[in-house]
């Protein structure tokens, strides 16, 4: 037989005003089980937590009922105080009388009955309550990060300095992501590469970072605290023990005419390249698309071609032969931070519902070029050593018009949001190309110039003002191919006025959207994205740097549009969230999750197709001779969430969710009956 | 530029029960303008149409003849980055002014399509040649324009003759029915 | 093959030579063409522009017609006719309360808006193979008669065949309204280039030929100059109106800009038949007023 | 059947996050509603079982609840779109079993619907108390249909 303990709050005058506290007190009394029932002025307080402690002592109780304000305000007060009064803390539950009920109704006797009833429905509950224990999952405390660009590189320099192993994927030959393309950086106008550089050695050189370049991420399996990731470690075609950067091969190979993807197509590269100078690692790798030798190869060519490479390599470095690895890392967190690439305007686009700009010429006039090719040619390291020329003769543009809010806020063309940091590449653009061309004229069609941020707007006006660049409200309608000009067809409309102008080259401020392949790597890790593949975090607020998986967290420009100082806080966010999660050693979880019984399981898995989170697993049911006797769900409790789904949808009703099972339930329900009125307030007390 | 409040003329609300087009939609960007071929000779472009009617600015679209300058060549709507329509906002603006007050039709491009619908009414299609000289008499251009040159019928360009089609009992019908205001649901 | 063919007006006048070109090249390719019967104007570019239910139900009159004939496709030579036909079929299907007002008004109630509408364009693009083969033969067949092939043309595809897209390209796209390519591919078809220009899309303003002389001097002047200076011999149209402002016009735009053009303007469905050996006089080219016959010359 | 006076008995099925919190809201915010509705709070609309409703009718309730997170919000990122397609099939079911549908509201109610909840409330007890008190409960006793789901003391 139960013995339930049932404590009415008054919560000052909060509950009391509309609700009788002590004849909601003395009518649970009356409830068969209940066996001890009073009210009290504020049951959180101190001295309330101590009544409810000496009650369980004295009473011996089973069993506990707060009727007071919302769980999600004070359940773990209650549950903390009847453990330590020695009782499981499960056996404590609450019954809302305060947010859903006293401060949503003025009918006193009505507020009180329904008090009363929803206090009932909990009594009910408590009684058929086991106790649960906490969940202990041990932890790997090891983090692997996703994507080796600002974002990924902070990150894994914060966990690894915070004393635990990092594993870095990333999947170009080098890391530095988009940061280390770029000519300077606002608002400070400092090189990119100067600062960036010495945290890729860092990074290279920890000892805590385990860096797998030119890799990328095959499968996850697993939860918090146990993910065990394959990975791809791509063939660099280069015995990367051997190889001590020398670059006596790409000296040797005679093929130089692939497009350099580093420099945005503007330059050429060899075969076997590294993707610029200061790459880290500084191993080479070898591009069989373009190779001779391996073009020779795919012909069928009995001889073998070229070989040049490997002829001056002093350390017999090359390895033509060398396939493709998988190797195989086990951590306990997962950051992503895989970055961005640029909407392109051209007709072929990564995302179906992305459009192109036809009035632009789909990306077809030689000197219409994007943004990250402008850094490119402003970058000193750049194709044109700094000197910004142009693509299609080499000469100096004097007339130079930037276009900001290209795919941006243009749902026509498929993406709505803005990508914000445009506002304030643009104006530095126009910043170094009046220090680059003098007497060159910049002009800027912009809807509006967004620069929130520490010394932003300061710096984009400076932009206007010291460096003369020509701000004209107004989108573009069309770009015109004419002999050597574009033919910019503009309006501003602040004068009120069609612009038609001749430019030398137009640069687009082109959308950020997410790279390719984004939405299969998060459904390999299964996390969401939202439509454009930008990567969901838990809460737009609260939870900025998780993902609704428990264990992955997200930082950078892959979740949406971000700059450097924004990725960066992000990653360090993420990393401190990771560093805390391993200061455990191990994982406590809610024990509100699912259990299968086995005897009753008849095998049919409906549990695993509708579970939100892939916890489910097979087991296999064995007699003692280890022959197999039937095959029956089983819940993994560290991947399971307490969702319940599973529980709603078995037909065999082998499933339960600990806290919510059905004769819980269903005993609340039954409640439904027990009105509590008519009771007389003589009624005594158990 | 003031912008008086015209309660009465809900503008905005009226074009939107019309063509379901939402006006505030249109965030001023003037790509319409940039690619308007008779923006330069509008004084109100296309982006200011699209403004001022979401502020219901009535009397200053209609008192003015730029809505009639629009050639319907839907460049506008095409490029639109925000979805707007301004080619269909303006046919409809044309439609609402007409309803006010048909005499606010600038002369010449009334003219013609009074003339030009009143052919299809009688004939069921274009009489071109009864175009012409009804336009010419509408207007008084009798000389302006070479389009009655002889080189016209040399080249056996304009029939000489309306063709009248059979239906044209049912054209007459259609004509009634629609330019019955209450039909058209104008507010 | 069969197809429904809505002629319209300015085919029967203006445009007289677009309809006779099109009756000479339709055996030839194998077309038969059923006009609707007892059609109507589709209300361009007058109806539309002042009383929309108005030019919904000129425009349904002529698909409903094409329905009780068992038409299921319609060709609509004219572009301004295409678009009114295409707007209208895209209208009443998108919006139900005019498509119930629009058989109310037409007293139609079997009226489904089942008909589909084609270019001219759409409609050679589709038979290019066919027309590039017979070219070919007919080149083969006489060295003599003139030829189009060599001929640098600039394709002319106006406002109204693309635009807008939500229309035009509804339900299917045949093409790509900022970047159309159709035409080009006629062209080469036939033999001829076509050149790459700025204003294939661009209005010439047709709308206002009676109206607004000054304006479409002005739009008509761009289209002949842009053309001009990439290097075109003729302007090839798919659109009565523009070809009455660009070829009859073209002298007085001229004029005003204080030059001569010299461009003759070909609606594409000429360009076929010549490139198929008809002879001028039967694709009507006479009717011309810029003469057609010194490029044609001139064109190895 | 006259209604005067009646006062309908609602139960409803929450999930924890996004309705019961959005009722958590119109109480903070002090929204007044009706006082018939008892809210039953689960872990997720996941979780509810069509059984649990037919159990409240045969308890006595005259009207029924559900509510969760909006499609896409989802605390469990997919249990509402199993609970959706659950009572898709159930709503047909219910009107067979000899419960007027119009009993039942299904509904989305974010944690930050804290007016919207208060008229799901106030909507469903007008309209419950329209339809007047739901006595059929014993014919669903009897056909056996509830019956063994008695869950005791």
């Amino acid at each position: 037989m139960s013995r339930i303990g049932v404590f009415v709050c008054h919560c000052g005058e909060n509950i009391a005003r509309t609700v009788d506290c002590a004849a909601v007190a003395k009518r649970l009394a009356e409830l068969p089980g209940v066996a001890h029932s009073v009210d009290y002025k504020y049951m959180c307080s101190d001295p309330g937590q101590a009544l409810i402690k000496q009650a369980i002592a004295e009473k011996g109780l089973t069993g506990v009922v707060v009727a007071a304000c919302s769980p999600h305000m004070h359940e773990k007060t209650f549950r903390r105080a009847v453990s330590g009064a020695g009782m499981n803390p499960h056996f404590c539950e609450m019954a809302n009388i305060r947010e859903h009920c006293s401060w949503i109704h003025e009918d006193r006797v009505k507020a009180t009955d329904k008090a009363t009833q929803l206090a009932s429905f909990i009594v009910e509950k408590v009684k058929r309550n086991r106790p649960l224990q906490p969940i202990h999952i041990p932890i790997e405390r090891r983090a692997l990060v996703i994507g080796g660009g600002i974002a990924g590189i902070q990150a894994s320099l914060d966990i690894a300095d915070g004393n635990r192993e990092v594993v870095l994927v990333e999947k170009e030959p080098s890391i530095g992501g988009h940061m280390s393309q770029l000519s300077e950086t606002f608002p400070t106008l400092d090189c990119s590469q100067c600062i960036l550089t010495p945290r890729m050695v860092e990074t290279y050189q920890h000892e805590r970072i385990r860096l797998h370049t030119y890799s990328e991420v095959e499968s996850v399996e697993g939860y918090i605290g146990n993910f065990t990731v394959r990975i791809r470690k791509k063939s660099r075609s280069i015995d990367e023990e051997k190889c001590n950067g020398c670059g006596a091969c790409i000296q040797a190979c005679p093929n130089r005419k692939s497009p350099n993807e580093f420099d945005t197509g503007l330059g050429k590269r060899t075969s076997v390249y590294v993707p610029f100078p200061q790459a880290v690692p500084n191993i080479p790798v070898i591009d069989r698309a373009s190779c001779l030798f391996f073009r020779g190869r795919a012909k069928g060519a009995k001889k073998d071609v070229c070989k040049k490479c490997e002829a001056a390599c002093g350390k017999g470095a090359i390895a033509f032969d060398r396939e493709d690895r998988i190797i195989e890392e086990k951590v306990g967190a997962i950051i992503i931070a895989t970055g961005y690439q640029l909407y392109s305007i051209g007709k072929e686009q990564a995302n179906p519902a992305f459009k192109g700009y036809g009035e632009y010429g789909y990306g077809t006039i030689p000197d219409v070029i994007d943004g990250l090719q402008f850094e490119r040619l402003a970058s000193a390291s750049g194709p044109t050593a700094g000197k910004i020329l142009r693509p299609s003769d080499g000469k100096e543009p004097k007339r130079i018009v930037f276009l900001q809010c290209i795919g941006s806020r243009d749902p026509a063309k498929g993406i709505q949001f803005c990508s914000k940091i445009c506002c304030m590449y643009v104006a530095k653009h126009t910043m170094l190309y009046k220090h680059k061309v003098h007497g060159g004229q910049a002009t800027v069609f912009f809807m509006d110039v967004r620069a929130a941020g520490k010394g932003y707007d300061e710096f984009s006006r400076r932009a206007i003002e010291e460096d003369g660049a020509r701000y004209i409200r107004g989108r573009v309608s069309k770009l015109e191919r004419d002999g050597e000009v574009i033919k910019v067809y503009g309006y501003d409309t602040l004068n009120g006025a069609p612009v038609v102008m001749d430019a030398d080259m137009v640069v687009l401020a082109t959308a950020m959207v997410p790279q390719t392949g984004i939405s299969t790597l998060a459904q390999k890790l299964s996390v969401s994205y939202d439509r454009y593949g930008f990567i969901n975090e838990a809460h737009p607020k609260l939870r900025p740097v998780e993902t609704n998986t428990a264990g992955i967290f997200v930082a950078g420009a892959c979740q949406a549009p971000r700059d450097i100082p924004d990725s960066v806080s992000m990653a360090s966010a993420a990393a401190a969230k990771v560093l805390g999660l391993f200061s455990n050693e191990k994982l406590e979880r809610e024990p509100s999750v699912a259990v299968v019984n086995r005897e009753l399981c008849t095998g049919c898995f409906h549990c695993q197709r509708v579970c939100p989170y892939g916890a489910i697993d097979r087991f296999e049911v064995k007699d003692r001779k280890g022959a197999l006797l039937k095959t029956v769900a089983e819940v993994n409790k560290g991947i399971c969430q307490g969702c319940g789904t599973c529980q709603a949808a078995c037909p065999s009703k082998s499933v339960e969710l600990e806290g919510f099972t059905d004769e819980q339930v269903f005993a609340e329900i039954n409640a439904l009956e027990w009105t509590g009125q008519g009771v007389s307030d003589e009624g005594g007390r158990r | 530029m003031t912008h008086t409040e015209s309660k009465k003329d809900n503008l905005s609300a009226a074009i939107r029960g019309l063509t379901g087009e939402n006006v505030a939609r249109c965030y001023q960007c003037g790509k319409c303008s940039a690619g308007c071929p008779m923006s330069q000779e509008m004084k109100l472009k296309p982006h200011d149409l699209m403004r001022l009617a979401s502020f219901d600015q009535a009397d200053r679209i209609f008192g003015d003849e730029s809505i009639w300058l629009c050639l319907t060549c839907e460049t506008c709507s095409a490029r639109c980055p925000n979805g707007c329509d301004p080619a269909r906002v303006i046919d409809t603006l044309r439609e609402m002014a007409l309803a006010r007050d048909p005499s606010r039709w600038p002369r010449a491009i009334g003219a013609f399509h009074a003339e030009f619908l009143k052919q299809v009414k009688n004939h069921g299609r274009v009489f071109e040649l009864g175009l012409i000289l009804g336009f010419k008499l509408r207007t008084g251009r009798l000389f302006d324009d070479a389009l009655s040159g002889p080189g016209v019928f040399a080249r056996g360009k304009l029939a000489l003759q309306p063709h009248r089609i059979s239906g044209i009992d049912e054209m007459r019908k259609i004509f009634e029915k629609c330019e019955n205001v209450e039909n058209r649901d104008l507010s | 093959m069969k197809i429904g063919y809505y002629p319209g007006c300015s085919l029967s006048s203006t445009g007289r030579e677009y309809n006779e070109s099109l009756q000479v090249i339709a055996p030839l390719l194998g077309v038969t063409l059923q006009e609707i019967e007892d059609w109507n104007c589709c209300g361009a570019s007058s109806a539309h522009a002042t009383n929309r239910q108005l030019s919904l139900a000129l425009a349904a009159r002529n698909l409903a017609l094409a329905e009780t004939q068992a038409i299921p496709e319609v060709l609509a030579p004219c572009a301004a006719c295409y678009n009114r036909l295409a707007s209208a079929r895209h209208a009443l299907a998108k919006d139900t309360r005019a498509f119930e007002k629009t058989r109310e008004v037409l007293e139609r109630p079997e009226f489904s808006n089942s008909v589909r509408v084609k270019t001219s364009v759409e409609w050679l693009r589709d038979l290019a193979p066919v027309i590039q083969k017979k070219a070919e033969e007919t080149a083969s067949r006489s060295a003599t008669s003139p030829s189009v092939k060599g001929l640098k043309v600039a394709c002319y595809y106006g406002c109204l065949l693309v635009r807008p897209p939500e229309v035009t390209q509804w339900p299917t796209q045949w093409d790509d309204p900022e970047d159309p390519s159709s035409m080009e591919t006629v062209v080469r078809a036939t033999g001829a280039e076509p050149v790459r220009w700025n204003r294939r899309l661009d209005c010439c303003g047709a709308g206002f030929s009676l109206s607004r002389l000054d304006s479409v001097a002005r739009l008509g002047r761009e289209i002949l100059q842009e053309a001009k200076k990439a290097g075109a011999q003729a302007l090839v149209v798919a659109c009565p109106l523009c070809h009455v402002n660009l070829d009859f016009r073209q002298q007085a735009i001229a004029r005003k800009a204080g030059g001569e053009f010299d461009l003759p303007v070909f609606y594409i469905t000429e360009l076929v038949g010549l490139a198929l050996g008809a002879s001028q006089a039967q694709l009507g080219l006479n009717r011309h007023y810029v003469r057609t016959d010194s490029v044609l010359e001139r064109s190895p | 059947m006259t209604s005067t006076g009646f006062e309908p008995k609602i139960a409803a099925f929450v999930c924890n996050w996004c309705t019961y919190t959005g009722a958590d809201l119109a109480g903070t915010s002090r929204i007044q509603m009706a006082t018939n509705v008892r809210i039953i709070r689960l872990p997720c609309t996941g979780r509810i079982d069509p059984l649990f409703i037919i159990k409240a009718f045969e308890r006595g309730a005259d009207g029924v609840i559900v509510s969760g997170c909006h499609p896409a919000d989802c605390h469990y990122t997919a249990g509402n779109y199993h609970a959706r397609r659950r009572f898709t099939l159930f709503n047909d079911f219910i009107e067979f079993l000899g419960i007027d549908s119009r009993r039942i509201t299904f509904s989305w109610v974010s944690a930050s619907e804290g007016q919207k909840w208060a008229d799901i409330v106030n909507d469903t007890t007008a309209r419950v108390r329209e339809l007047g008190p739901f006595s059929g409960y014993r014919d669903l006793v009897r056909s056996g249909l509830t019956g063994g789901q008695d869950a005791g003391t």
